[in-house]
């Protein structure tokens, strides 16, 4: 198997979740058989900005909150490319929130993975938009003072096409999530539970294990699996009232918090057009020759387009 | 000059007359004003006809021809002796106050001046006063003659009939100028291409109102111009379309935009034709499998920040990338902007400068980016900067853009701004065999025995080699931080200096590669004592109106800089003491060229002529405003013409 | 009863639903009899961007997509004042969207109006995010590319505690929700329905008004009232797991389109503290003393601030 | 120079140490480097004590004290003759390639110099050479030590001790630098305040280290600083604390932010004193009301978008209102600083630069916005920048921002830097005495007979009368479009150039008002044949070097440059003729400052002074390089400390 590590020294705090997801994706990928020159990974910035040096694809560490943009514009001008984005929370749905939004109306065919710690992990643990109101982190100096607002929900307003939520430690698990979110054809979201034990000592490693409730001398856990309790996230006709449906299914499983948090597919609707087929429908060369694959000068370096006809409108 | 409310269809009747002139074998220059407001709001069209080329409006109208009576109030002052109105013989009695759309403070003006020469409130008042002063009155009674026409042509309902208003206008303008009606039926056939009844109604129109001009006016029209058929074609074009064709022959093939006035016409134009032929070339095997068509992707993003970062990703999958906005979207890109710096990513940015600060004037016309383009986005990054001055440098220089971008992996931002954006002018037609297409360092392979493959590696001239996302054995990262030779961040002391060094360096290869007569254009009379300087769309006044003072004994050269950054320093610097007086023209409050050239060169420009009240120089207050610096010695000298 | 209205000439296009909310507005205010200079509208960038200057109150028409921040300033600043937000849909929910999702995490005791036409009015008719793929407004040279969002939905994700829908051309019900949007302790959001009759040519006064299906000689209109069917939005306890529920009847309820679009208010939470109790939480002198009303220098022009005892960290 | 892996403690023993000798009566300077990263990349702190005023660091380290082979590999190097280097006697073997956050090219440096000297390649090596060149060594058995320590204070638990670690480093650096410990056993009660066992334990720990070295090692280390014990108190205080004290004295009540290093330590510390006491001055009836408590409302917002324009809403709504940010942040303020140059909204943005550009070096320290502060956002608007050159100066500096905003009707940009940001200094207690508070023309009621209230009424001077929302009586409107005297829109042309000029004149009449005193300051040598022009951080480096230097014989005058715009043309213009070399000093690559007086004046600067690898300019290199530019006349020179 083709293995996607860098030499780089990675640098995260011991222990952190981040080395889960980075993982789950290195494993996705290989077990995906993609060649490694293939795919291309955009990352925002903060700890989880990090992440594309630690992959051996093409690894494009924008700015904050941006990668979502970038990703498209990549994965549009070379539809062939299998393209992933990630980031943090704050990153994502805090700067990002109006990318993130707006995303889901255009159903790329692209995975976007955030790294959901409740902090701003590489400012010093800053609230990130997913810490519930009044937790005070060990970074913080006084309780949170805005709510959390809910990822998933807002990903199904938005219209994203695939729903996941993950857990940092449980990488098989995770690596599953991947591979279905780069295999569904149009915008994966994929929110990722990730502990952060530099900064965020509320929601730990130990309290989604469920070490504080010892049952049977054995922990636990507060992350269960959905697809263990037959949850069905997927559409299965192009009626939207079926779709609406589930995506109520969704919403409401994205409101269970704290005693019992779901992981696993929360919606798949494979029923919208993916933006490449929607562009292919008002350009037909679009797939075969999309932008960043079409010629334009010939051997003499001169333009090969011909805007003689358009002239038509402009001769006098 | 045609003038209405905006969406009664000032544009298309412009559009229509100033294209049957050119049809007609004149060279025409139009500019267009208007509000920020979709429908009611005062628009007008200036157009001027010459026999020989023309590129600039002027202040004075010779012809009004007016649909509504706000435009006879607002422009009858414009008219010069021996000009002529052409206007609703029923609108006369109308008062002024009771126009809505008139601002406060140009009622008051209008009112003040009526009653100062003794008149009334009314539109007829008005008129009045132009025929007092030697202006020719040519009422029409639209209604009465579009019913009849209706007759003629089989039409009963009174909204289709309104909508030939335009057409009756621009007859009765033809008929008075003494244009020939051929062109003016030509132009309506090009204009409503596969409408096919409206062509005939309209041409309909169009004789019925000649024939009513004919019968009802003397023919004494003192400014006719001559009209010298010829076979060769022009085009007859616009800022945007022309940027829009440019971008289409250079190989953009990705543009992104968000809506903003007046950039989002480009863009919109360009979603419009998204394919196109490709030439056919025998030794293009490509073309060939695409059925000789290409493509370009536009996409409306969600907003600026979205476009610049869209365009940067699409450029980093190997194709040549844009996105186009104007003063508020451009804001929004500057730190995508110094991110594409950063990565040397070519992906040029196509700048429509209006009227600022903030919100400003939407519509309206100023120069206010320059130094902001040279100097925005936080840090140190190299860029390159070139304006256009006029609407066919603007299809060549976007080429040159791309070129640029490619060539030494920069952002390029290309200005122009709103009077060349939405003005129109006859101009020869573009010949894309005097452009090439220069990709720079760009491997579309890459073979890993020429060794490991470093995206930033370090070379002499501080360009890498580049490849595209998806080249096999070209992997390599990015990063808004600083860097090592592969991408990886970087916080190394010595490794800092020496990108930051091989970055700036790409500056300092294109100063001095990019030959001077790229960057600066010498227009006017080399030998004079007077040195205009100047940076795009003041251009065409500036040549008009040197030309015309030549002809009056004041001598001028005119350097117009194309290339802003890198700064044609040795070049200005070696030139400035060749001249007595030197003069920077330039639309903004502070003059931002006259700062740069100091900034570059220590020299101090005698006199600026500037402007910012939102419409663009016109030819006669240039001239003015040239010889009064020359003359006079005036300083500083703010021109205000336009309404 | 005082006048909202100004002497500034308005410049809509005839038949525009700007003037009904314009309306709404104004009367709201004026039955709620809150002193014209008690007021402050903010609102963003198009033809909806003009609001304020008819409105004859302290009228801030910022930048496009921004007027929520500055409408949170403000009043945070002066939380005496009633503070209103309104703007374009564009606006809001397409460059604004990042703001719209973190203002929900925030419960600022505010009311933001959008104006949502389907389009962006003042450049000409481009796709707003609320248009729906595949319709081809007169406006537009292809169908649109993008999915709508539903920014209901959103609105509920992101945490607004008021959160109801309008129509434009009736002014006496939008007029009622304004009224409980400004009386609601909170940031309310308000949807409302506004034909754009120069570039919209799909939904029109007339297809609202459901002047395509006539039913005994009149027109069945698509739009009605949730409060006709007796819907309730109200949650009446602090109990999250009733504020959930709720959620999600008004997500199913805005997945209601076309045949029949329910406007009236979707979800109201009076039980979670505004973002001003909160900050009062932290600094108990806030309410009296906020920010705008506090004295920051004696009669002679000296600061009156001492720091003196916070130096005891720093002294050596 | 105290060093090690971030999130181990040096950030807190570097601080009891300087605490400590700054206590012991010794004037302390520190500066501290550390990666964009949380957790175990390498650290250090700088300090330099001094019996006289001190400003900056130097590249000399004296004594080096170490908690990992990281710091020892990293800066033995620096290490002067006659100096010593304290280091865990038990690391002493391992090899400096195990080290994994070393960089390659640090590595490969590291060992080819060892190679070079014969050596081999673990630290002990390094510490060989070391030794060679005439440093001390002081090994010390740190976990031993602290186990024995541990039995003292009934501890045994290996993390809580090795939480000691670094107060052992401090207490063996005082012992060897001859301070005294009660200062030290001061300096720790200070810092772990409220925490009495945790300060007991290291006071211990501190008495037991000066045991064990005072029993180890000669008494013999040369650099010894004399103690003069003083009874003048003073502050030892960072950069951003001292931003944040001037807010809350200026009267500033609402402050946004988004998280950025370095800014938002000072927002932090802000959120951290929200509430605080007001003046008992018995005229204050108000502070009374409030239970004498003032407060601030510090809000963490989704963007810096919305940071600055939150800020300009709650201005409007009357309060001093600020925002602070770093380069990327500022990217996204440049719209909505615009629109409060267009509206006149006194807005305060406190700009922290940092290594650019895009993410750059987040960490680490550049001058790169000097330029783009004056002339960022599209469009022409008034605004004020100003610099700091120190961290007192940076408290009152705040203060003033405030005061020219309000006076102005302007946003202004308060540039500081990273060095200045995260430096500490021994400083002079701020005394709020010496300033004032001056809130323009803030009306807190309008009397309607005083006329109809317009927010922008023309007046002479350009500034209009000001009320916050909510005045009875004072209604107005804002636009970022171009408007009239009550804020309405208006594309009048003629409305547009009195607006315009109305804005512009502002600066104008700033220009005139403020005194030259306040906007340049001279330090050095008045009679001097050399003129040192900088701003900003280098202040410090340059007064140290240029006394120093005067004390070699060379002469330096030093132009500190603080009000940057409007630009103090008129004094600069005069001074410079009166010196023979002049020289630019600035943390960037293209010498920004060189630039803008070059653009303001017409004069080329001499010689640039600059640095862009990141980390400030010590007292060294400046000493070095202006005597370069002196003796030997190199134009540029660019240097390189600092690891
Ligand atoms: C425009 C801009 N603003 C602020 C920053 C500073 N910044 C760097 S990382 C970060 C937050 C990171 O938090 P998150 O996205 O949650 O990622 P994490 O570190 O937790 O993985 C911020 C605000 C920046 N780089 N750019
Ligand atoms: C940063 C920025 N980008 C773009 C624009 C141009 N612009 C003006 S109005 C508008 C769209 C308005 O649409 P919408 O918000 O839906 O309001 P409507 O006109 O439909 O009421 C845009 C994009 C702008 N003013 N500022
Ligand atoms: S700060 Fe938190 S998120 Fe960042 S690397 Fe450390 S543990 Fe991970
Ligand atoms: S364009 Fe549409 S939204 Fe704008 S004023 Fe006209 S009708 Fe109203
Ligand atoms: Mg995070
Ligand atoms: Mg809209």
């Amino acid at each position: 198997m083709v293995s996607f590590r860098t030499a780089v020294h990675n640098d995260w705090c011991p222990g952190c979740g981040d080395f889960g997801i980075l993982s789950s994706i290195q494993m996705a990928l290989a077990e995906l058989q993609i060649e490694p020159s293939r795919v291309a990974i955009f990352s925002g910035i903060g700890c989880s900005g990090k992440t594309p040096h630690y992959i051996n694809t093409y690894g494009i560490h924008t700015l904050h909150g941006r990668s979502l943009p970038f990703a498209i514009g990549a994965k549009l001008a070379n539809p062939t490319l299998t393209v992933l984005a990630v980031g943090g929370d704050g990153d994502g749905l805090g700067i990002g929130a109006g990318h993130f939004v707006n995303t889901g109306r255009r159903n790329v065919d692209f995975t976007y993975i955030v790294f959901d710690n409740g902090v701003y992990g590489l400012t010093k643990g800053q609230a990130s938009p997913t810490l519930a109101r009044d937790l005070k982190t060990k970074s913080l100096p006084r309780p949170n003072i805005n709510d959390a607002i809910n990822p998933i929900a807002i990903a199904v307003a938005a219209g994203y096409t695939f729903i996941a939520r993950g857990y940092a430690y449980d990488t098989r698990h995770l690596k599953e999530l991947i591979k279905k979110g780069i295999q569904h054809k149009g915008s994966a979201f994929i929110d990722v539970l990730q502990p952060c034990p530099t900064y965020n000592d509320i929601t730990t490693k130990e309290w989604f294990g469920g070490e504080d409730r010892i049952v049977d001398g054995k922990p636990l856990p507060r992350v269960y699996k959905l697809e263990d309790e037959g949850y069905d996230p997927l559409v299965k006709s192009a009626d939207p009232d079926e779709a609406s449906r589930k995506k109520l299914e969704a919403i409401a499983k994205s409101f269970e918090w704290g005693e019992r948090i779901p992981i696993g597919v929360f919606y798949q609707n494979p029923f919208i057009p993916s933006y490449e087929e929607r562009i292919a429908a008002r350009i037909p060369s679009y797939t075969r020759s999309p932008p960043a694959l079409q010629p334009i000068a010939d051997k003499n370096n001169r333009p090969i387009a011909s805007i003689d006809d358009i002239f038509e409108e402009f001769l006098v | 000059m045609i003038g209405g409310a905006q969406g009664t269809g000032v544009d298309s009747s412009a559009n229509i007359f100033a294209r049957a002139a050119a049809m007609a074998g004149l060279y025409v220059f139009g500019k267009r004003e208007y509000y920020s407001n979709i429908k009611g709001e005062h628009s007008y069209f200036s157009v001027v006809l010459s026999e020989s080329p023309v590129h600039s409006h002027m202040d004075e109208v010779h012809l009004l021809a007016t649909f509504d009576s706000e435009t006879v109030v607002r422009h009858a002052w414009e008219v010069v002796r021996g000009g002529g109105i052409i206007y609703d013989s029923m609108a006369v009695g109308e008062k002024i106050s009771k126009i809505p759309t008139l601002e406060k403070i140009v009622l008051e003006r209008v009112l003040s001046r009526l009653s100062r020469e003794g008149l009334g409130d009314t539109v007829g008042d008005v008129l009045e006063l132009a025929k007092r002063s030697g202006v020719a009155l040519y009422p029409i009674p639209y209604m009465e003659l579009l019913k009849k026409i209706g007759e003629v042509i089989g039409e009963k309902q009174l909204s289709a009939l309104s909508r030939m208003t335009n057409v009756v206008a621009v007859a009765a303008s033809f008929t008075i100028l003494g244009l020939p009606m051929s062109a003016l039926e030509k132009a309506i056939a090009q204009v409503f291409r596969a409408k096919a009844r409206v062509v005939k109604s309209n041409v309909e129109a169009a004789n019925a109102t000649r024939e009513y001009v004919s019968r009802n006016f003397l023919d004494t029209f003192p400014f006719k111009p001559t009209v010298r058929p010829t076979s060769r074609q022009r085009l007859f074009i616009s800022g945007t379309s022309s940027v829009a064709l440019g971008k289409i022959v250079a190989g953009c093939r990705f543009q992104t935009y968000y809506p903003i006035t007046p950039a989002s016409d480009e863009s919109v134009y360009l979603e419009d034709h998204d394919t196109f032929n490709l030439a056919d070339h025998p030794h293009i095997e490509e073309a060939k499998e695409l059925d000789g068509k290409g493509s370009i992707v536009v996409v409306q993003s969600e907003d600026e920040i979205a476009a610049i970062n869209m365009a940067s990703g699409a450029a980093l999958a190997g194709v040549r990338a844009a996105t186009a906005t104007s003063g508020p979207g451009f804001d929004l890109m500057v730190e995508g902007m110094g991110f594409a710096g950063m990565n040397e990513i070519p992906v040029v940015i196509t700048l429509y400068q209006r009227g600022g600060p903030s919100t400003g004037l939407p519509t309206r016309h100023e120069q206010g980016e320059l130094i902001y383009s040279i100097f925005g986005g936080h840090g140190e990054f190299p860029r390159i900067v070139i304006a256009s001055g006029d609407i066919e440098e603007a299809f060549y220089d976007t080429i040159k853009a791309f070129n640029y971008a490619e060539r030494y992996q920069v952002p390029v931002v290309h200005l122009l701004d709103k009077a060349l954006a939405n003005s129109t002018m006859t101009v020869e037609i573009f010949d894309s065999n005097r452009v090439n297409i220069d990709r720079g360092l760009l491997h579309t392979t890459w073979d890993p025995s020429k060794g490991e493959y470093k995206r930033f590696a370090f070379t002499q001239d501080g360009i890498s080699p580049r490849v595209a996302l998806g080249t096999p054995n070209g992997i390599f990262w990015n990063t808004g931080d600083e860097h090592d030779e592969y991408g990886h961040i970087s916080e190394d002391p010595t490794i800092r200096d020496k990108m930051m060094e091989k970055r700036m360096r790409k500056i300092e290869v294109a100063d001095a590669e990019i030959p001077d007569s790229e960057r600066v254009i010498l227009h006017g009379n080399p030998d004079a004592p007077n040195l205009v300087l100047s940076w795009g769309s003041p251009k065409g006044a500036i040549i008009d109106a040197i030309d015309y003072l030549e002809s009056q004994g004041l001598h001028f050269a005119f350097a117009q800089i194309k290339v802003l950054h890198p700064f044609p320093t040795r070049f200005i610097q070696s030139l400035l003491p060749s001249y007595k007086k030197t003069i920077c023209v330039e639309q903004n409050y502070t003059g931002q060229l006259m700062t740069l050239i100091r900034a570059r060169t220590g020299h101090l420009v005698d006199h600026l002529i500037c402007k910012y009240n939102g419409r663009p120089f016109s030819f006669s207050e240039l001239r003015n405003a040239l010889e009064e610096a020359v003359l006079k010695g005036t300083p500083r000298i703010v021109t205000h013409a336009g309404a």
